[in-house]
């Protein structure tokens, strides 16, 4: 019981959604929501109209995130650099990209083992995030959107990357990192996620309250 | 001649858990469509053996509200919980599972979470 | 290890089989079975001919049982009252028929959860089956053939009977009640089913080498 | 720069079993065939959460003597061999797997179970 009791006088953010409609419905069901802005780099962006469209969501959203997606490890630099007004997000996978962005210090990580045979993680990479303080985000969307056989192996990949979370003692969210309205999810049921990737009930919480504020007072 | 087993006692009997669930869908469902969407995310997570481990049984479903009660082993609330978290769809529309609450008696669970949605 | 090591050395007992094929095969792989030859009664049997029959088939196969498949209590006492040179088995289902078998004191009466919306089984009976040392046969191949639905079923109902067992101290078997060679198992997969219902692995074993052996006791 | 991550430590290294098992069909079946049958027999029997928890992983199948080795965590031994136990068919024909024996290694397995079956 105390369990649910707390549950309802809990506070829980979601991280990333990554469009008006997400953020809409998001908003009903979470106390705080951080918009993504996505940004697939293969150069150098405009910073002038980026810092404009940044600005505008900042008006519309009030937090804002930027999802780097590239391959190329200096254009992470470049814009960890530049610090925009908003979150840094990476969007994981490529382990070249994995690591850089754990080195140059961004925000946070999202699924590194996205498109991957292997959790793209390892203890090595664990020990930078710690150090860094880049949290590891754990994306339900990624599972709604495969075949059995492929949820059975991110959720392997997912698994065996809280392990390493939790005993680097890594920060990290769960999130929806939904596109859209459908993909959005309630807090209590992004926590089961994490539930049955291993965490306690108190460290699926955490990872939906303590790390997400934490990292928005670096705003 | 009895025709159906008797009560088991008292500690031989499951300890069940009541949650509480809304769905958002792209039109309204009907008990049956989510009766079977339950089975179906259970049996697609959990598979046969862990389905009959976790024992999720359909309760009711309000349609007006599309807000429902769904009962599983107390032992397995958060492997159904995470099943219908996995849902994107029920009998072909879109559709999305949201857990209001849980608790051990059907009672306790509707004046805590089904009340604001019209139920008694 | 030495669980697997214990496991080549067992003796196991597959209790009931239902055609020529399907012994040969168990025989392979069990160091004991059972014939079981399957008889359907609306009325009584012709006692000669049947006689002459179980004597053919014990020539045959050694160990023989006779499976009462019917509605009628009472041909279910004239059987056992007969005594034939014969396991009497009971087909479950009917809840008429699964408590006037174990009234009856027959040897054993199978899956009486068969064709069921509930286990056909409560402490009541368990309290009989104890008393009259009637064992409950836990098969297999009813799982072979029906939906991912129906087996969920099936499997609740059969946990359920083997909580009520454990308790009550009842007889049991697991077999695999194969009607073909094609729903033949293993004794050690046989065992599995066992413990997926929730039996300890000694539990498990017995029901497949003590039990049985008990029964056999009593040709 | 490293383009795959490192071993883990030991400590968060996954605990598995090797299960050797024979199949017996009315054909011969290929390893690719047994290899599909053993992930449809997981997801069906576990579903795709309790997959990802045994973590069934086909190693071998020696498509003479119809035997192979599959891997699992070993708290799943006995979820995974409830699973094979209730195969019936393998791309449309029928068969039926008999574990031969569990052991923590291959080497020790294949010593055990599988040496009267040509295996070395």
């Amino acid at each position: 019981m105390s369990e649910e009791l707390s549950f309802s006088r809990d506070y829980f953010i979601e991280m990333d959604v990554r469009s008006d409609e997400a953020y809409q419905l998001a908003s009903e069901w979470f106390d705080e929501v951080v918009f993504t802005k996505k940004l697939v780099l293969e150069s150098s962006p405009d910073w002038g109209a980026l810092r404009e469209e940044l600005k505008a969501l900042r008006g519309a959203y009030g937090k804002v995130a930027l999802l780097l997606v590239t391959k190329k490890p200096s254009l992470i630099r470049e814009v960890k650099n530049r610090s925009p007004k908003a979150l840094i997000y990476v969007q994981g996978g490529d382990m070249r990209v994995n690591r850089a962005a754990l080195e140059a210090g961004v925000d946070a990580l999202i699924s590194p083992w996205l498109g991957r045979k292997d959790p793209g993680f390892d203890h090595i990479l664990a020990g930078i995030a710690a150090k860094n303080g880049v949290a590891v985000g754990f994306s339900l969307s990624p599972l709604l959107r495969v075949s059995p056989y492929e949820r059975v192996q991110l959720l392997l990949f997912m698994a065996k990357t809280w392990q390493l979370v939790r005993k680097y003692d890594v920060p990290r969210f769960i999130t929806s990192s939904a596109e859209g309205r459908w993909e959005v999810r309630g807090p209590r049921d992004l926590m089961s996620l994490g539930i049955n990737l291993g965490m306690e009930i108190p460290e699926a919480r955490a990872s939906l309250n303590f790390h997400p504020r934490s990292l928005l007072l670096r705003l | 001649m009895k025709e159906k087993p008797k009560y088991l006692p008292p500690t031989l009997r499951d300890k069940y858990r009541y949650i509480a669930f809304q769905v958002i869908g792209e039109r309204a469902f009907t008990g049956e469509e989510i009766k079977r969407a339950i089975w179906e995310a259970s049996l697609s997570t959990l598979g046969f053996l862990g389905s009959a481990k976790a024992k999720p049984w359909f309760i009711k479903f309000d349609e007006k509200s599309q807000t429902g009660i769904v009962r599983v082993d107390r032992e397995h609330v958060e492997e159904l919980r995470f099943a219908l978290a996995l849902v994107t769809q029920v009998n072909g529309s879109r559709a999305i599972f949201r857990t209001l609450g849980v608790s051990g008696t059907i009672k306790r669970l509707k004046g805590k979470f089904l009340a604001q949605y019209g139920w008694r």
